[in-house]
């Protein structure tokens, strides 16, 4: 069955090492913080100036001045800090921001990334996407396998406008998890109950497929219900 | 003696003219000179080219600029914001003109132009569409895109802390592009939450050093806010 | 958990290699991370590339480095100050190589290193001895003169208060070099007046995030001070 | 007879506007703040990351981490601020300190200033002095009129190293005040007691006389001592 959002949330959550400074996109992206292992330290990074961001704003304690790049209400965990755009862009241009996780429209088989032109968009913006895809060392995506209408999101090369060539280091699909390697895409881990084949059917890349690829560790309370297709 | 201070808004804006080109601080609304805005709103000049990350939201401030026709080009990174009704709609007609910037590119731009850079080479944008036309360069094996500086005749910004020698706090997500605002302005205006005498804003925790801000007006919270909801 | 703290600055210097480039934060005493060199003195590594505004001055920290042989090369703005006997032995007899870089374009270009930029222009020496060789270009009306990003292996600077996220806090006079130093460096090691726990520093008040900071020593001032007098 | 150096300090102290941002070279220029009329508000730039200094540090308040570039320990007036380094000279090359007052070599007819090697200097060393040639509107320039040796130091085109081209527009000397216009120099007053002849002698660079050409206003207090070369 294929993951939830929840479930590809955790399983981003679950690769980001201990120390690491993470700037999360918006949608499935977001999901990652709420499934980190409390054994992890990890400092998340929002565009607008701000290290050290805690979780949405209870209800009720909301600062009208802290507010994170999707401008929700946002806390600071002990130990952030404040700065202003050309610092925080520093982190992220400078490499200093060691992984970013965010969502895509197309991923190609040599890490280009097409996240910020949806087909027939009228009126164009890019945020901070180009920025975060070409400064952070670690470009993770996170997607649904396939469109809305059954067809693959990961392809020989990118129809849609690119955010950033030669980026992705690794994807999560509500499918399956696939490096990005100078020799091309690798199937590492399935979604449990997926099977390899199904995966190959809905990736137009081609793909290896890992010597160890094996089913992910999914805790069973989050993989019940399907991905809607972005 | 130096005194920046002014007592309203109408004042602050008065000298702006015609085609004027104004960047507004502010990313959502901590750090938005939403009253300077609706000042200029009143005023009515026309032709203006603004910079903003977003392209207002609703009809208050940004977006009531906008909807009152008085915008000839946003500058922005992010003018698809949902709340960017009245820009979508002119954009869609053709009646607004558009130069798009990655959002780092935009705070660098604006950077350089306060600091006197005259451009310098970024990654972001090598390879793709926004960086169609523009110079490019392979530095140490890497390819950039040449940007140049960004400036204006007016910078508007909204801080906590404001002083009539200009020096200014700002708190918690408030500095986003409004200390490099100020120092790329022209004419830099800042309403303030508190307006306290000199001496009060400890040396460590001025921001933006008055030498950046031409004025200064104390401006509590307006109830109307952008984008996101009023505080709790 | 990060915990990036160190208990002596013998530990911190502990994976400088022979031939590293290294930028000494500091201007004048403040920011200096005094502590820090004569632990790399004490280490014994040779054919350096030192980064500094300055060459040491006496023969504590820099000036002991050059008194002691152990480097090939300075980067700096003002070499020729007073202290800076060793350095200026060794240059005239030709034993030390120099790179004069105006202290405003040094500043601008550590800090391209730790942002990502691969170059940038400025007017600064342009049409001077210090300009010749070098690329320019007429902006806007204006002569520049193209500028590339300084980076190093290492970055050592000195703080007020630190904690073990790498978070530092500076005061006064200390800033100068070292939050963009603490950017470039490709490991920042930073010795601190006061380690404090995390949340020690308001958010507000945290000059360079522990992003850029790899290691942090606790390390109470020396009473040894360059350049100027002791505290009184 | 010449100015003494407080003299010198003086007459620009009489020139700088109130609510404007200055940064004082080394050597006379650093006399300039003793002489402000205390009506004037005028903030004082250090490159090191300060605005706002105040006077040199009395001895036994001396704060360690508090110097100006000079390295002398000082002092901050209310209103002053810290920063570091990049933002610094953002403030000086992005044309914010609106006057600097600066020692010379040489000067020359078109604003050339040379200020950063001596003659026979062995050690090369430029500090901020290009950058606040390049990038300040209002660059002073404060010096003896002639050499130890009696040379002109205003000549037809610098001999020594440029610090910035066209960069001067007043100089103040012992003897004179000239303002360097695009028709060249102009003789704007001369130091009392002093002839407009004996300036023309002492010029290399042509020098037209203002109309209004007149004594400088000094108060006796301050003419004494004559100046000594640099």
């Amino acid at each position: 069955m294929k993951l939830t959002r929840d479930g590809v949330a955790y399983r981003v959550a679950c690769d980001l090492p201990d120390g690491s400074y993470v700037n999360l996109g918006i949608g499935i992206p977001t999901l990652v913080s709420s499934y980190l292992s409390p054994e992890k330290e990890i400092m998340f990074h929002s565009e607008n100036g701000i290290l050290g961001m805690g979780p949405i704003a209870a209800p009720g304690t909301e600062d009208v001045d802290l507010i994170n790049a999707g401008k929700q209400y946002v806390t600071m965990l002990p130990g952030g800090s404040f700065f202003d755009h050309p610092m925080s862009f520093a982190m992220v241009r400078g490499g200093h921001i060691t992984h970013t996780v965010l969502g895509a429209l197309e991923v190609a088989a040599n890490g280009d990334l097409a996240n910020w032109r949806t087909p027939g968009e009228k009126v164009p913006g890019v945020g901070g996407a180009m920025d975060l895809a070409f400064g952070i060392k670690n470009v993770w995506v996170t997607t649904t396998h396939v469109t809305n209408k059954g067809k693959p999101k990961i392809l020989k090369a990118c129809t849609l406008p690119l955010t950033a060539p030669h980026c992705v280091k690794r994807i999560y699909t509500d499918m399956a998890l696939i490096d990005v390697t100078p020799e091309g895409l690798l199937l590492r881990e399935v979604a449990p109950g997926i099977e390899v084949a199904d995966v190959l059917a809905n990736t137009d890349a081609p793909l290896k497929v890992a010597k160890d690829c094996q089913a992910m560790a999914i805790p069973e309370n989050i993989r019940g219900v399907a991905l809607a297709a972005a | 003696m130096i005194d920046k201070t002014l007592r309203t808004c109408d004042e602050a804006v008065e000298k702006v003219f015609d085609g004027a080109s104004i960047m507004f601080g502010g990313f959502g609304d901590p750090g938005l000179p939403g009253q300077l805005i609706e000042a200029l709103r009143r005023k009515g000049v026309r032709n203006l080219s603004v910079i903003h990350n977003g392209a207002g939201a609703g009809d208050w401030a940004l977006g009531g600029l906008i909807k009152d026709g008085r915008v000839r080009k946003v500058t922005a990174s992010f003018p698809n914001n949902p709340g960017a009704i009245y820009f979508q709609e002119l954009y869609l007609k053709g009646q607004i003109e558009l130069e798009l910037v990655p959002q780092g590119t935009l705070a660098e731009r604006i950077r350089a132009a306060g600091s006197g850079i005259g451009g310098f080479f970024t990654p972001t944008s090598a390879g793709t569409d926004l960086g169609k036309g523009k110079e490019t360069r392979v530095i140490d094996g890497r390819e950039y895109v040449f940007e140049k500086p960004l400036h204006a005749d007016f910078a508007m910004i909204r801080a906590h802390k404001g002083d009539r020698l200009g020096n200014l706090q700002f708190r918690k997500a408030m500095r986003n592009f409004n200390i490099a605002m100020a120092m790329a302005g022209g004419v830099t205006l800042a309403e303030v939450d508190e307006l306290v005498p000199v001496g009060g804003i400890d040396p460590e925790d001025v921001h933006a050093p008055g030498i950046f801000v031409d004025k200064v007006v104390h401006c509590p919270r307006h109830p109307k806010l952008v984008e996101i909801g009023p505080p709790k």
